[in-house]
């Protein structure tokens, strides 16, 4: 009973957190929206037992991307300008529509299956027993530290070197321009 | 001494040849030219001693060349007396002439140069002499060539002198691929090249295979034939010897007089057992006779006096030929060979002593009382004269008589032709020596005598022209191997008469005459233009290889036309058929059509490039949702 | 082993994309100089009569019975050899500035030689076939000299790339559609036990791909055009080594894989390569551009080897001569005595057009008083060229010659003419050049450099090396 | 075990998802369209744990071991994507998507 109100809440506050974030003018708002938004999602994921990923979704979500969006608002000037008035009807129209269709073809398959016997798309699972009793968030961690350190070794070593490579990239996209002898500001 | 030395002889000079090529002292030069040469002839003559002592053949093997297989090439050398003679004669006459060199060039600013080519054409010669394998022989011919191409376009800044070079290494290189072809047959008939090998060796036992037809033995001395009337100038090669002359007069006497062209006749002599035993020898010895006459009937045309000497060279060799060819061994022509190359040598050397003397005057019209100016080249070469006009008891006098004798016996008209010869011979030496020595110079600066490095080897050499058939050529024809034979009368009195009757003519007719400023009675138009061989070989195969190089030239642009032609024939093709019936079947259907459905799809894309992002990412979503829809619900 | 020399000029255009310009040079001379040190170290190791060696074999694509399989034996020990030689001079040979993207171009043409000429699979083999092509291709395009150069590394490239497609297509129906092996070793196998039945069709595709290569009469048109704009130590490559990856090619697929067929067609094949010989010496002769009449020296002197190869498809053991032996070698030592020497010559054609700015044989003359060290070089590798003895062409020649003298006299006899057109076309240049009176424009043209002679100085060294003692290198190809 | 099941979460995922597209396909402010793509990449990692926790293998771990590459690839992205917002923004002086169509053929 707790688990399913503490579900239906997180989820409340992860919708109405996306919805505020693509919705207010006020980017910065917006910001704080998102953050919202990653920290229910990360009390779901406690509530499927995967700790480590909901530790690492409030360091990295909201520790490192939010500051980073933040950063960014500041450094371009007239984000909270007039962008709200041109969100004309036809944009609005058609990607609301779609916005409501994509999930609903994903959605209603789900729904329908529990009440037709057809063969279900998605196997639906009574979540796993062995599980609920065993995992604990110590083992969890554990086992997935085994795991990304043996089998997933490689793999974790690219993830690494693609991390570096994007840090590098980021900060020479973003480097200040170079004033050339012409004066002219030429792309970094 | 072991016949092991026997490879320093040619070793030595090509050591000279590498240290002194890149010298730039030329006395230095000289001194390291001489020197080796010396040490060459010293081994050359143990070696001589040791032939005649031993009599047979000996071989020494120093080397493999390569090996496939079973088929083996080695560097081995042969001693018998015939090498040993070739060799001995080469190194003392090559010694003469390096020595005569070293004063005769020594203002040259390329003297060094001249000695490296001098010494490796020795080398190269020695390696022919002393060869035991035809392959090796072979190889050392070309260095031959290739020196003797060097030396005469050595004054290179003279485009004379370069063609002419040019001349004789590919007219010689004409009979070198006859003679590469008689080696392919040995060959590949004997399995061998070994000259002898106890017992195994190509002269020793003949190949006795046909090919096309024809025995191995007569196609390989054939082959082997071409070569030697390559090297040896005989018809209808003999053009490229009087051009020779354009190199200094040295390499004139030593190459074309004394050795390389006498290596053709070498050669002849050397596989003797296979002209014998294909029965060749008649041809060999007509190819002679007619070189001789023909030859000497040129030189009385010419005013060049090394042409003169150039083509009594070819005469001579011509003789030699007879000699090999009408004799059961090879021993009358090689020693005609050996009192040649003395005697020529020296009058090669005269001749180069009388044009330095005259202020590098050549044209016998405007030279004239050398005798009075030149005293010791005038007796020098009057010794050299006599040995050449065969005048009684003079070297050329015996070996002449020797061919003469051999003719006689083997085929009478020969004769007739080798008389006749040798009384043009007489008749032309004559009309030089009257031009050269007698009267008043007629040239514009005062003739002088040379210095003594240029005189001396003249001097040994007239002893030699005139000594050495009297006092050893009797021993020398019995250990060549010659057969004795009769002395006819008739060839004897035959031998004084032309002899004397020639020189006694030439005397009656230039004697009185006003040289120089009037016509020669005997140098007729086809005479003085050598009876037009170069006009003629120009018109007939300088004319057919222009033709066949054309022809290829035609072709190939024939080809690249081809080649052109395709690609616009594919075009061509596309249109006919694009614009022909099928223009709506294969056009609508494929080509033109699909590329304009193409096209007409791309403008229905384009309108939805409004390269706006959001309007992109509707349409992926709208894909997903078609995905999306077919997979639940369409997909069964 | 063999793997590390092949890539060494690989790593090399690495390292030459990431470090500095500057560099280039060095880089792409060290690849080639690591690939010619691991060569000369497995050489040393050789053992003639051992067979396949130092092979490397691993499974590529097993479903298409593709192996990365590399190994060294007599047939490629010498070739080689020749191709890594020839790498560091290339690289030496090219004009001191060079962009990043020239030596980039030619680290790669490397490699794509080296595995030519080491690969054992036919599909690897391709592959670098095709990748020593490419390269090339743009070399020409982009470094080359004047307006043709174009049109000339276009015809370069259509001509082989259509070879190429015939070879390809030729292979996949010889391996049943990648359903049976690629391998050389394999088919040859195959086909010395009668179980490969190839035919005639499959047999001139692949010819056809390799007569490309050599070039031969009439698929030669590309190779004036393209040695003549190609930039010099592209041309060097192109005659020195390209061509022998034809032949190559013949000696590998051709004579194993094909018997039947060659024997059937070996006489066409020797009047093909003799009209090639004879049609190069012909058309030399008339050639006012130097680098052009050098182009078609090659295409003659490479025929030779062709030449010999119809005798291997004749040939029977039963003479007097072992003449199956005596052409497989005279060929190989052909490959490489006149690697070395047009390499060599082609050399001296670029510096002889880079001092004077012009080419053509009556732009020159006598050079022998301006420029005495290059004329004697040039003397040197002419005169081996023309097959003079005691240099490198001669021991090749006569290996040739009397192979095909004991199948084919009449041929034999006629291809003599060839050598003597030969000697008649280089004698005529060598006049042009070298002699006569020096005209003002070449009186100060600088002779040889330090530089240059020291690039000549091994090359020379070889000629003579390989035409005195001949049996130190035909030992490698003993078996 | 609760009655919550696994269609909870995939039908709050799927919301999320909408969420985001709308987002994406609405907003022209680059950095919105950002946070619409965290919000896709967060609902697609709630797919991935939920499946795992419901799935016949949990103890393979798939689901986490996803969701953390997909966390750093993600993070990754931002960053990279927040570098360009700044460089387009110093070139067009904008940051408007509308106003950034040089793709558009002309």
């Amino acid at each position: 009973m707790i688990e399913q109100v503490a579900f239906y809440i997180l989820s409340a506050v992860a919708v109405l957190g996306a919805l505020l974030a693509v919705s207010r003018r006020n980017l910065v708002h917006g910001v704080f929206a998102l953050l919202l938004f990653f920290a229910a999602l990360s009390g779901l994921f406690v509530m499927l037992l995967a700790d480590y990923v909901a530790a690492v979704q409030v360091l990295v979500y909201i520790g490192a991307v939010g500051i980073l969006l933040l950063f960014t608002i500041m450094l371009t000037e007239h984000v909270t300008g007039d962008d709200l008035r041109r969100l004309g009807v036809r944009g609005w129209f058609w990607g609301l529509l779609l916005a409501v269709a994509v999930p609903a073809v994903l959605i209603l398959p789900a729904v329908l299956n529990e009440k037709s016997a057809k063969a279900a798309p998605i196997v639906v699972a009574q979540g796993n027993p062995a599980l609920a009793n065993n995992a604990t968030q110590a083992n969890t961690v554990k086992a997935l530290g085994k795991v990304l350190m043996e089998k997933y070794v490689v793999p974790l070593e690219v993830l690494a070197l693609l991390l570096t490579a994007a840090l590098i990239g980021a900060v020479a996209v973003a480097h200040a321009p170079e004033k050339d002898a012409s004066g002219k500001d030429t792309p970094a | 001494m072991s016949t092991e030395k026997l490879a320093l002889i040619p070793l030595l000079p090509l050591l000279a040849a590498v240290l002194t090529c890149g010298m730039r002292c030329g006395r230095r030069a000289a001194a390291v030219a001489i020197g080796a040469m010396s040490l060459s002839l010293a081994i050359a003559l143990v070696m001589l001693a040791n032939a005649w002592a031993h009599g047979g053949v000996q071989t020494v093997s120093l080397a493999d060349w390569l090996v496939v297989g079973a088929a083996k090439i080695q560097f081995s050398l042969l001693l018998d007396p015939l090498s040993a003679c070739m060799a001995a004669m080469v190194t003392f006459v090559g010694l003469l002439i390096f020595i005569y060199s070293s004063g005769y060039m020594k203002d040259d600013p390329r003297c060094a140069r001249f000695f490296c080519y001098l010494s490796l054409f020795a080398a190269g010669m020695l390696g022919l002499v002393l060869a035991n394998n035809l392959l090796l022989l072979f190889m050392s011919w070309e260095i031959v060539g290739v020196a003797s191409y060097l030396l005469i376009g050595f004054w290179f800044h003279k485009p004379a002198a370069a063609a002419a070079g040019k001349k004789a290494f590919i007219v010689t290189r004409i009979g070198d691929m006859g003679f590469l072809i008689g080696i392919l047959l040995a060959f590949t008939q004997a399995g061998t090249l070994e000259l002898f090998d106890n017992g195994n060796g190509l002269l020793e036992k003949i190949p006795t295979g046909v090919v096309w037809g024809i025995g191995a033995a007569k196609l390989i001395s054939l082959f082997l034939f071409c070569g030697a009337i390559g090297k040896s100038g005989q018809l209808p090669l003999h053009v490229w010897l009087p051009d020779a002359m354009e190199g200094p007069t040295p390499v004139s006497a030593l190459i074309h007089a004394a050795t390389m062209v006498a290596a053709g006749v070498f050669l002849v002599a050397r596989t003797f057992p296979l002209f014998v035993e294909g029965q060749t020898l008649p041809l060999v010895a007509w190819v002679g006779g007619l070189t001789a006459f023909v030859a000497a009937l040129i030189a009385l045309g010419q005013y060049d006096i090394k042409r003169i000497l150039a083509y009594s060279t070819v005469s001579q060799l011509g003789l030699m030929m007879v000699g090999l060819g009408t004799a059961a061994t090879g021993a009358v022509g090689m020693f005609h060979l050996f009192t040649h190359a003395f005697f020529k040598a020296l009058l090669f050397l005269g001749a180069g002593s009388i044009i330095h003397g005259c202020h590098e005057e050549q044209d016998i019209r405007r030279m004239g009382g050398i005798a009075r100016a030149m005293p010791i080249t005038t007796a020098a070469y009057l010794c050299g004269a006599l040995a050449l006009v065969a005048f009684p008891f003079t070297s050329g006098y015996f070996s002449k008589d020797a061919v003469l004798i051999s003719a006689y016996g083997a085929d009478r008209n020969l004769f007739y032709l080798c008389a006749l010869t040798s009384l043009i011979t007489a008749l032309y030496v004559t009309r030089q020596c009257v031009y050269v020595f007698i009267g008043t110079h007629r040239g514009a600066q005062a003739p002088h005598e040379s210095p003594p490095v240029l005189t001396a080897p003249l001097v040994i050499l007239a002893a030699f022209a005139l000594g050495l058939g009297g006092l050893a050529g009797n021993s020398l024809l019995a250990k060549l191997g010659a057969k004795h034979s009769e002395h006819p009368f008739a060839v004897i009195a035959t031998s004084w008469a032309v002899a004397l009757g020639g020189m006694l003519l030439g005397w009656v007719i230039y004697a009185r005459r006003d040289l120089g400023r009037t016509t020669d009675p005997l140098a007729l138009s086809a005479l003085a233009n050598k009876f037009y061989f170069d006009e003629l070989y120009a018109a007939t195969v300088g004319r057919l290889w222009t033709a066949l190089t054309w022809l290829v030239v035609m072709l190939q642009e024939l080809l690249a036309g081809v080649c052109e032609l395709g690609v616009q024939l594919t075009q061509a093709t596309g249109q006919f058929f694009a614009r022909s019936v099928d223009v709506r079947l294969i056009d609508e259907l494929t080509m033109d059509g699909l590329a304009r459905r193409f096209h007409k799809g791309g403008e229905v894309a384009t309108g939805f490039q409004t390269g706006l992002l959001s309007g992109y990412l509707r349409w992926i979503a709208l894909g997903a949702l078609a995905v999306g829809v077919f997979v639940h619900w369409l997909w069964k | 082993m063999i793997s590390a020399l092949t890539f060494a000029p690989v790593l090399a255009a690495l390292l030459i994309l990431l470090l500095p310009e500057r560099w280039a040079r060095r880089l792409a001379l060290g690849g080639a100089l690591a690939s010619l040190v691991i060569t000369g170290c497995l050489l040393g190791q050789f053992n003639p009569s051992g067979g396949l060696q130092f092979v490397e074999k691993a499974a590529w694509i097993p479903a298409l019975h593709v192996d990365y399989f590399v190994g060294l034996d007599g047939t490629n020990a010498l070739v080689l050899l020749l191709a890594t030689i020839l790498a560091p001079l290339a690289v030496l040979a090219s004009p001191a500035q060079m962009p990043r993207s020239y030596y980039l171009l030619l680290s790669l043409q490397f490699t794509g030689l080296f595995g030519a000429f080491t690969a054992l699979n036919f599909f690897h083999w391709f592959i670098f076939w095709e990748m020593a092509l490419v390269p090339a291709f743009f070399l020409i395009k982009l470094f080359g000299h004047g307006e043709d150069r174009h049109r000339a590394a276009l015809s370069f490239f259509l001509f082989t790339v259509l070879g190429s497609v015939a070879m390809l297509l030729g292979f996949l129906f010889l391996s049943n559609g990648g359903q049976e092996s690629f391998d050389f070793i394999a088919l040859a196998d195959k086909a010395k036990s009668g179980a490969l039945q190839p035919g005639g069709w499959v047999f001139i595709a692949v010819l056809a791909g390799l007569c490309v290569k050599v070039p031969l009469v009439p698929l030669h048109l590309w190779q004036a055009p393209a040695y003549a704009a190609a930039p010099v130590p592209v041309t060097m490559l192109l005659t020195g080594v390209m061509s022998k990856m034809g032949v190559y090619g013949f000696l590998r697929i051709i004579v194993p894989i094909f018997p039947q067929e060659l024997r059937a067609h070996a006489e066409t094949l020797m009047v093909l390569a003799l009209v090639t010989i004879l049609w190069g010496a012909f058309l030399a002769l008339r050639q006012t551009q130097l680098k052009r009449l050098l182009a078609f020296s090659s295409l003659n002197h490479v025929a030779f080897c062709v030449f010999g190869v119809g005798v291997l498809g004749i040939a029977t053991n039963a003479g007097t001569v072992d003449v199956q032996r005596l052409a497989t070698q005279g060929i190989i030592l052909q490959m490489f005595a006149h690697g070395i020497t047009a390499a060599g010559l082609f050399y001296m054609a670029g510096l002889l057009e880079q001092r004077a700015g012009k080419d053509g044989l009556n732009d020159f003359g006598g050079l022998s008083a301006a420029t005495p060290r290059l004329a004697i070089a040039f003397y040197l590798l002419a005169m081996g060229s023309l097959g003079l003895p005691f240099l490198a062409g001669f021991a090749a020649e006569f290996l040739i010659f009397a192979s095909a003298f004991a199948v084919a006299p009449t041929l034999t006899v006629v291809a003599t003419l060839g050598l003597l057109a030969t000697a008649v076309f280089l004698l005529t240049a060598l006049q042009r050049l070298f002699t006569g009176p020096t005209p003002e424009h070449v009186k100060f043209m600088p002779d040889l450099s330090l530089e240059e002679s020291l690039l000549l100085v091994p090359v020379l060294a070889l000629v003579f090396w390989v035409g005195l003692i001949p049996g130190r290198w035909l030992a490698f190809s003993a078996n | 075990m609760s009655n919550l099941t696994l269609e909870h979460y995939l039908i709050l995922s799927a919301v999320l998802l909408g969420i985001g597209l709308l987002g994406v396909f609405t907003r022209r402010n680059v950095i919105v369209v950002l946070f619409s793509i965290e919000i896709l990449f967060n609902a697609a990692n709630l797919n991935f744990i939920a499946f795992w926790r419901f799935g016949d293998q949990p103890e393979a771990l798939m689901g986490p071991i996803f969701a953390l590459f997909a966390i750093a690839v993600a993070a990754a992205e931002v960053a990279v994507g927040l570098a360009l917002v700044i460089a387009v923004y110093r070139h067009f002086k904008t940051v408007d998507l509308e106003k950034l169509d040089t793709l558009k053929e002309e």
